[in-house]
């Protein structure tokens, strides 16, 4: 069974930011070598953060617990490479948290290369015998093997598996958008690793009960599409195209671009039926089922002009950021701002020794010739944000209510309902930093109500 | 503006002497640019010298007697009539002076037309009654009127002498701009006096602000 | 006087005598038939407070305050422009025995300057603290001072300012009023009782372990203990000593606490005017609003 | 409030800035207000092809004195003249083209200083003004000089060039009822009348006009509506007083409508932001237009028009807030 | 039909042509002063709307009866007491008026603080405020002097009232939405507040002015054959 109209499908509104898409969409998955020490980060995820289980000068192997759950929220973080404890540091991740960091110095002997390679995407994925696993068995692997949701939002996904006695879950959607500019590790995820991918899907829709899957691919990514449509048929899953178009990635979006349903504001797609899964995270989730393996590697894009070799490369979690950028020929001279994720939503950092986390979906690299020289200038109110808001809002005047701090005013403009994809500040005309202001208007409205 | 001293308590101190009150009407309370009152007259009779003058001299006559009266029936008044109290002096003296105007000035009578009426809810008149009239002896009260009478004056002479000048190039109707200057009309209507009134404020705003940006430099 | 003129005035005279016998005993009526108790109170606490509607108090203006207060159960003691006297007023109004205590004033802790601070990064963005605090990076210490000002801009009493990248109170000025406290989005400013014309204070806020702290700041807390050990007064939080103030001991000699810190995280500040140590007729401040060292930079969701 | 640049220094220096890091590289304010300019300028050419000279000088002294208030304003709040943001020049240029040929020099100049100044300076600059900044100063001088800018001043007896000799076609209108020969409907359209600057010729606002909105600097609902308002307005009108000589093209190619339309409500800074309150905001001026022209003495009501809608901007921003994305939504039974 | 066009006249010259705030300036302290939130500044302006209203009619009632020149009330009494000729109590007006409008206000302040407390609490310190609102007296001066030219009835004088308030609020609520917009705005420093509030009223009734003329254009369109008679509605002559 295939998608039933062939005609992409799409969102309101939005915006078409260069693609850029070329610097690594045709580079395989390359294996980092263990680097000499991680620091394995306590909070990678939203929720608690976890309670290091290991002393200093312990000797751990790949895969053991560093870090356990504790609340009910939150998820395990485990040792990605075999090695010795250190003392406990802090360290600032690209999105601003400030968390402890358990660094493990390499020693023993390591999985590296192409064993590690076929450990995560190789080998035989079986095909016959999913439906048998229970449900809550997934949902218990989900939660020991550390998973969180690797699009970005890091929401544990044992949480998210069982939703508990909410309205039934029809249908899963995974999210092989990628619409961030530059990044390719889901494009490359796909062409190469199609079969642990769908296999996950198909485990999360056992896990919640939904009978219908939907992979949503954006229609840029013609090879993804066609290994996607070569495997899915065989497990019953729908390959839907939707416009090439950002944020078309965002839960919302895509869940109305597929299946027209409109998520209310304020509520998750369960609360249409629908469960939002991204390709990494399901391929990761077959990995823990079927092979028992917890999250420990991820792979994440390093591209932009600012990058000698811009590659995929599959990454052991804890990695420090400079490493990664070194392992794709480092920085060029004229690197101007690196960013941990894609240029839309990403946070730029600029100390590189922060770890990569479960999160982080790439580095982008933009050069001094990416960037924007236009000076700020007044708002003109031309109406250009409000035209793209993929949310239906008027970004400018938020802004505005929060720089003058007025903040009961960017509540009443619904500022609570901004989903920060900066399609707004994409758009402006006079580069007023739309998406920062109504983020302070958020915070403050959260502080307020809180 | 007024509420603030509609609010006051009828408080028992002696307050300000005479002098200061004098002094206080005339330029740093001044009730026109400082206190923002009597703003209707400030803005419907400005459009020459000589109406605006002739509110001035209505408005003080008012001013004083009315201040000097509740001056002296001060101890009499009781605290929740004592507005009643005013309005009611006031409304008489205002009659007083609109009958004298139309008896012996008939043409400026016409000219401020309801106007004079209306310096009954004057609330330069109510406030002064209010903060000094009633709990300060005649003499401070009637320096006081006095004071705040020559404010008045600065404040709608000020307004019309710049309306009258940019919008008929004369100063009490004798011509000071030459005629090849062209007349701004829009000085002498309605969005004119807006519009002068709202600069002139600007201008003290500014003035007022200017030595203490010096004093931070 | 004519007959027709003296018959006129009667007959004006009464016009307006039975048009206020008619008023009066309409208003007269009505102020029985829609009367609404007030407490009398109301009136004078609303006369006692400056009417300036600041809301510093938590309450929508002056007028509500002064209800809150009539209605019982609410300090004397949140007007923070009024001051003592006010206090002094409100006290009287509502027959309460004033009580000793001290005038309040605004604490930084961060006493690092621009380049004491280490891995700073040039930042492009909107000029403010709060906005600044979403970004990662901009400085190293995620706890420290950002130096763009929100809180001088919040002041009305033009009494902080920015100097050298990180704020410093000016204590002639300072009312304690604690709108600083309230702008800084990382919460190091907070509100204590200055016992003293100076008081001592610790001028760091990093909580991390030493070695973290030497990485973002030459002069940050290292978090050695050394001072709780030496002043009854500090106690250890994590790993930065915190003073207790209400057990502050103006005459206690704080000197050896502070020749031993290794960093430079003791200081003294203030000098509050002998005016306000004077009119000290006032009950005891309840609202201490204390530093929360809140660096979470994202407490919205994060997406994919 | 405006950051300053931060200068990108080599790598690896690298710098920090809020998301998103990609712009949109081919749009900025800057090239909104050359759009308008480059828009204006078949307005301008007509505008020059009719009235020669005097066209020429009339929008030469409005633009320079409106770059020299900015420049002056800026100074007096000490900040830096954004003069290369263009806005100053768009409005001197609007502001020329919406005055007669026959206006004397001063007229334009002291236009555009109430246009600069009490228009936009006065409200925090740029952006922030309630009020057109243009029409601010046509009404300033129209009222104040009265006598330069009514009907009448368009006509010179003595005027070099024969069109100029013409009363203008609302003056026409207005001044005897049904009586005169108004101009056809092809010169109104194409231009070839006696108007002010830029209104004469609706085909040329609508070409520019058209590149506008095609470049989308300008919303296309407020022309949109504008028209439509006008034409409803003007159908009402017919039907209450048949006798008139202005039938509905009239009304609509006649006097500066398409100019209005096109080029003085779209503003972006005094219209609404929204698309449903853009097309309020455009049918209320075009409403108003007609309102004016047929009611009150003036012969021709855009700038009041707008003036007045613009005063009512503010109150169609707060009742027009779109619904956001899922907002407000009960889901017809989950699924569709 | 001919009292309808006379109404219409008059609603559209009170609201529109002659803007008590714009064109006549009464009413300017509350117009400046309650005009910074929107919903206060539809509360006053519907406030004033209903003092207006009834101190117009209450100001119709005493002129009409008591106060002209020949008022049968007064005639009355005046005869009774062998007054010759017709007595003519005008010099008591202003008197009369400020006692009838402070009596009034008060009466509905008592009343909006019995039933109407959240109402009260938003407005009601501006309700003292109403009695020294120049546009009520104002109303009852231009009643006075119609009644006692003999040329209005009482529909008359209540139409100018009613319309002028609306007229009034329609000022006041442009204003606050003009006002909460500027909030969000870089005014500079000495213009803030009052002055900028008065450039914009200033601008306002330059846009008003577009209205000029249309009551004598309206006239001529409703009545064909009166278009030579003077317009009907009232205009103070101190302006113009």
């Amino acid at each position: 069974m295939s998608w039933p109209s062939r005609r992409a499908r799409t969102f309101p509104h939005g915006v078409h930011p260069p693609e850029e898409k070329q610097f690594a969409r045709d580079v395989p998955i390359e294996v980092v070598p263990t680097p000499a020490a991680v620091a394995i980060p306590l909070l990678q995820h939203l929720g608690a953060p976890c309670q290091a289980v290991v002393a200093s000068r312990a000797t751990v192997a790949l895969g053991d617990v560093v870090g356990r759950a504790e609340a009910p929220v939150s998820a395990p973080v485990h040792a990605s490479i075999a090695g010795v404890v250190q003392r406990e540091s802090v360290a600032t991740l690209p999105n601003g948290r400030h968390v402890t960091t358990v660094p493990i110095k390499a020693a023993g002997e390591q999985l590296e290369g192409q064993a590690l390679y076929d450990a995560h995407f190789g080998g035989d994925w079986p095909l016959a015998g999913l439906d048998e696993i229970a449900p809550a068995e997934i949902v218990a692997a989900a939660g020991e093997a550390g998973l969180v949701g690797m699009g970005g939002a890091a929401f544990p996904t044992h949480v998210k598996l069982a939703p508990g006695p909410r309205r039934p879950v029809d249908t899963v959607l995974v999210n092989g958008c990628e619409c961030e500019p530059y990044l390719t590790a889901d494009e490359r995820l796909m062409r190469e690793a199609a079969l642990p991918v769908l296999v996950g899907a198909k485990l999360v829709a056992r896990a919640v009960g939904a009978k219908r899957i939907v992979v949503g691919i954006e229609a840029n990514k013609p090879e993804a599409i066609a290994e996607m449509r070569r495997v899915a048929p065989e497990l019953g899953i729908e390959v839907g195209v939707v416009a090439t178009k950002y944020p078309q990635g965002a839960e919302k979006q895509l869940v109305y671009a597929l299946l027209q349903r409109i998520v209310p504001g304020g509520k998750l797609p369960l609360d249409v039926g629908v469960v939002v899964s991204n390709v990494a995270t399901a391929a990761a989730l077959a990995r823990a089922v079927l092979r028992g393996a917890p999250l420990t590697h991820r792979v994440m894009t390093v591209a932009g002009h600012g990058v000698r070799e811009p590659k995929n490369l599959l990454v052991p979690i804890g990695l420090r950021l400079s490493e990664a950028i070194e392992a794709a020929g480092g920085l060029t001279d004229d690197a101007a701002r690196v960013i941990a994720g894609g240029p839309m939503m990403g946070f730029s950092v600029a100390y590189l020794d922060a770890p990569v986390t479960k999160g982080t979906s790439g580095l982008t690299v933009l050069a001094a010739r990416d960037l924007d020289a236009e000076p700020e200038r007044a708002c003109v109110r031309c109406g250009r944000c409000v035209d793209v808001c993929p949310m239906g809002l008027l970004p400018t005047r938020i802004a505005l209510a929060a720089r003058y701090g007025e903040w009961e005013l960017a509540g009443s403009y619904h500022a609570r309902l901004c989903v920060e994809c900066g399609c707004c500040a994409f758009a402006c005309p006079s580069r007023l930093p739309l998406v920062q202001l109504i983020r302070v208007a958020k915070a403050r409205l959260a502080k307020m109500t809180a | 503006m007024a509420v603030a001293e509609l609010e006051l308590p009828a408080a028992v101190d002696d307050g300000p002497t005479a002098a200061e009150r004098f002094i206080a009407g005339i330029l740093p309370e001044n009730p026109t640019f400082r206190q923002l009152l009597g703003m209707c007259p400030t803005l419907a009779v400005t459009a020459a010298m000589k109406p605006a003058l002739t509110m001035v001299a209505a408005t003080a006559f008012v001013l004083i007697s009315a201040n000097v009266m509740v001056s002296l029936i001060r101890h009499l008044l009781k605290p929740h009539l004592r507005i009643l109290v005013f309005t009611l002096t006031i409304a008489t003296f205002v009659t007083i002076a609109d009958r004298l105007l139309a008896a012996y000035l008939y043409p400026m009578s016409v000219a401020l037309g309801p106007y004079v009426p209306l310096i009954i809810v004057n609330c330069i008149i109510i406030a002064r009654c209010e903060v000094c009239g009633s709990k300060q002896g005649p003499f401070t009260a009637f320096a006081d009127a006095a004071g705040n009478s020559l404010g008045f004056l600065i404040g709608l002479g000020s307004v019309a002498t710049v309306r009258e000048i940019l919008g008929m190039g004369t100063w009490f109707g004798l011509p000071v701009l030459p005629a090849v200057v062209p007349r701004w009309v829009i000085m002498v209507m309605p969005p004119g006096a807006f519009i002068a009134l709202a600069l002139l404020l600007a201008l003290v705003n500014w003035y007022q602000a200017r030595p203490k940006r010096r004093a931070e430099v | 006087m004519t007959g027709e003129t003296m018959a006129l005035v009667g007959l004006g005279s009464g016009v307006m005598l039975l048009l206020a016998v008619v008023g009066g005993a309409v208003l007269g009526w009505a102020d029985r038939r829609f009367f609404v108790p007030v407490d009398p109170r109301v009136e004078r606490i609303n006369r006692a407070l400056p009417g300036a509607n600041c809301g510093n108090c938590g309450f929508v203006g002056c007028g509500e305050y002064a209800e809150a207060v009539a209605a019982g159960g609410t300090a004397l003691t949140l007007c923070a422009p009024g001051g003592p006297a006010v206090v002094g007023a409100l006290a009287a109004i509502m027959g309460v025995e004033a009580e000793q205590t001290w005038p309040y004033r605004v604490i930084v802790h961060c006493t690092a300057t621009t380049g004491m601070r280490l891995r700073r990064h040039p930042y492009q963005g909107e000029p403010t603290c709060t906005a600044a605090n979403l970004v990662t990076d901009v400085q190293g210490c995620i706890y420290g001072c950002l130096g763009l000002g929100d809180c001088e801009r919040a002041c009305t009493y033009d009494a902080i300012h920015v100097v050298d990248g990180v704020a410093v109170v000016d204590y002639t000025k300072c009312t304690g009023c604690g709108d600083c406290v309230d702008a800084c989005p990382r919460g190091i400013i907070s509100r204590v009782p200055f016992k003293t014309d100076r008081i001592l204070a610790v001028g760091c806020a990093n909580q991390d372990f030493g070695n973290d702290v030497k990485a973002v700041c030459t002069i940050g807390c290292i978090g050695c203990k050394a001072c709780a050990k030496l002043a009854p007064s500090l106690v250890m939080k994590g790993n930065l000593p915190v003073i207790d103030y209400d057990k502050y001991e103006p005459g206690f000699d704080f000197l050896p606490a502070i020749d031993k810190c290794p960093a430079e995280s003791l200081v003294w500040v203030g000098t509050p005017s002998p005016k306000d140590l004077e009119a000290l007729a006032d009950v005891e401040m309840p609202v201490r609003a204390e530093a929360t060292f809140d660096t979470t930079v994202d407490q919205t969701e994060w997406r994919g | 409030m405006t950051a300053e640049p931060v200068r990108i220094a080599p790598a690896p220096a690298l710098h920090v800035a809020p998301g998103p890091h990609l712009t949109v590289s081919d749009f900025t304010a800057r090239r909104m207000m050359a759009d308008v300019l480059l828009a204006l300028l078949p307005v301008a050419g007509v505008a020059v092809w009719i009235f020669r000279w005097y066209a020429v000088l009339q929008i030469a002294v409005c633009v320079a004195a409106a770059l020299l208030a900015e420049a002056l304003f800026s100074r007096l709040r000490r900040r830096r003249a954004p003069l290369d943001d263009l806005s100053a020049a768009v409005t001197g240029a609007i502001l020329g083209l919406s005055l007669p040929w026959s206006a004397p020099w001063y007229v334009g100049a002291i236009g555009a200083f109430a246009a600069i100044g009490l228009g936009k300076a006065a409200f925090g600059g740029l952006g922030q003004n309630i009020f057109n900044p243009a029409m601010v100063g046509r009404a300033f001088v129209m009222v104040a000089f009265a006598a330069s800018l009514a009907g009448g001043a368009y006509v010179r007896a003595e005027a070099a060039l024969p069109i100029l000799t013409q009363a203008t076609p609302l003056s026409l209108a207005k001044g005897t009822a049904g009586a005169v020969a108004l101009p056809g409907l092809w010169p109104l359209f194409l231009g070839n009348v006696n108007g002010s600057l830029g209104e004469t010729s609706a085909l040329a606002c609508l070409v520019g006009g058209l590149y506008l909105c095609w470049r989308r600097s300008a919303a296309w609902q407020i022309p949109v509506w504008t028209l439509a308002g006008a034409a409803a307005a003007a159908v009402v009108a017919n039907l209450l007083d048949p006798a008139t000589p202005l039938t509905v093209l009239h009304h609509l190619f006649a006097g500066a409508l398409f100019f209005c339309a096109f080029f003085i409500a779209t503003d972006p800074v005094t219209s609404p932001l929204s698309p449903r309150g853009r097309a309020v905001f455009g049918f209320g001026v075009g409403v108003l237009v007609v309102l004016i022209r047929t009611l009150s003495s003036y012969p021709e009501g855009v700038v009041f028009a707008i003036l007045l809608m613009n005063s009512v901007t503010p109150l169609i921003n707060r009742g027009t807030v779109p619904k956001p994305f899922g907002g407000a939504v009960e889901l017809p039974g989950g699924a569709k | 039909m001919e009292l309808f066009a006379n109404l219409l006249l008059i609603a559209v010259g009170a609201a529109l042509i002659n803007n008590f705030v714009l064109s006549y300036f009464v009413g300017i302290c509350p117009f400046l002063g309650v005009s910074r939130k929107l919903d206060t500044a539809l509360g006053m302006g519907l406030a004033v709307t209903f003092v207006i209203t009834v101190a117009g009619f209450l100001s119709w009632t005493l002129t009409e009866f008591v106060l002209r020149p020949g008022a049968p009330l007064a005639n009355a009494v005046w005869h009774a007491v062998g007054g010759p000729g017709d007595a003519d109590l005008s010099v008591l007006a202003y008197i009369a008026y400020i006692f009838v409008i402070a009596a009034s206000v008060q009466f509905v302040e008592m009343y909006v603080k019995k039933f109407f407390p959240p109402l009260y609490k938003s407005f009601g310190v501006f309700l003292p405020l109403i009695t020294t609102n120049c546009a009520i007296l104002f109303a009852c001066l231009l009643i006075m002097k119609e009644v006692v030219g003999g040329n209005w009835g009482l529909a008359e004088s209540l139409t100018l009232p009613i319309f002028g308030g609306l007229g009034f609020t329609l000022a006041i609520v442009l204003m606050a939405g003009i006002r909460v917009e500027l909030d969000l705005a870089d005014v500079p420093r000495p213009l803030r507040g009052a002055p900028i509030a008065l450039l914009t009223a200033g601008i306002l009734a330059l846009a008003f002015l577009g209205f000029t003329g249309m009551g004598a254009n309206l006239k001529q369109a409703l009545t064909p054959a009166a278009a030579d008679a003077p317009a009907a509605v009232a205009s103070v002559e101190v302006d113009r």
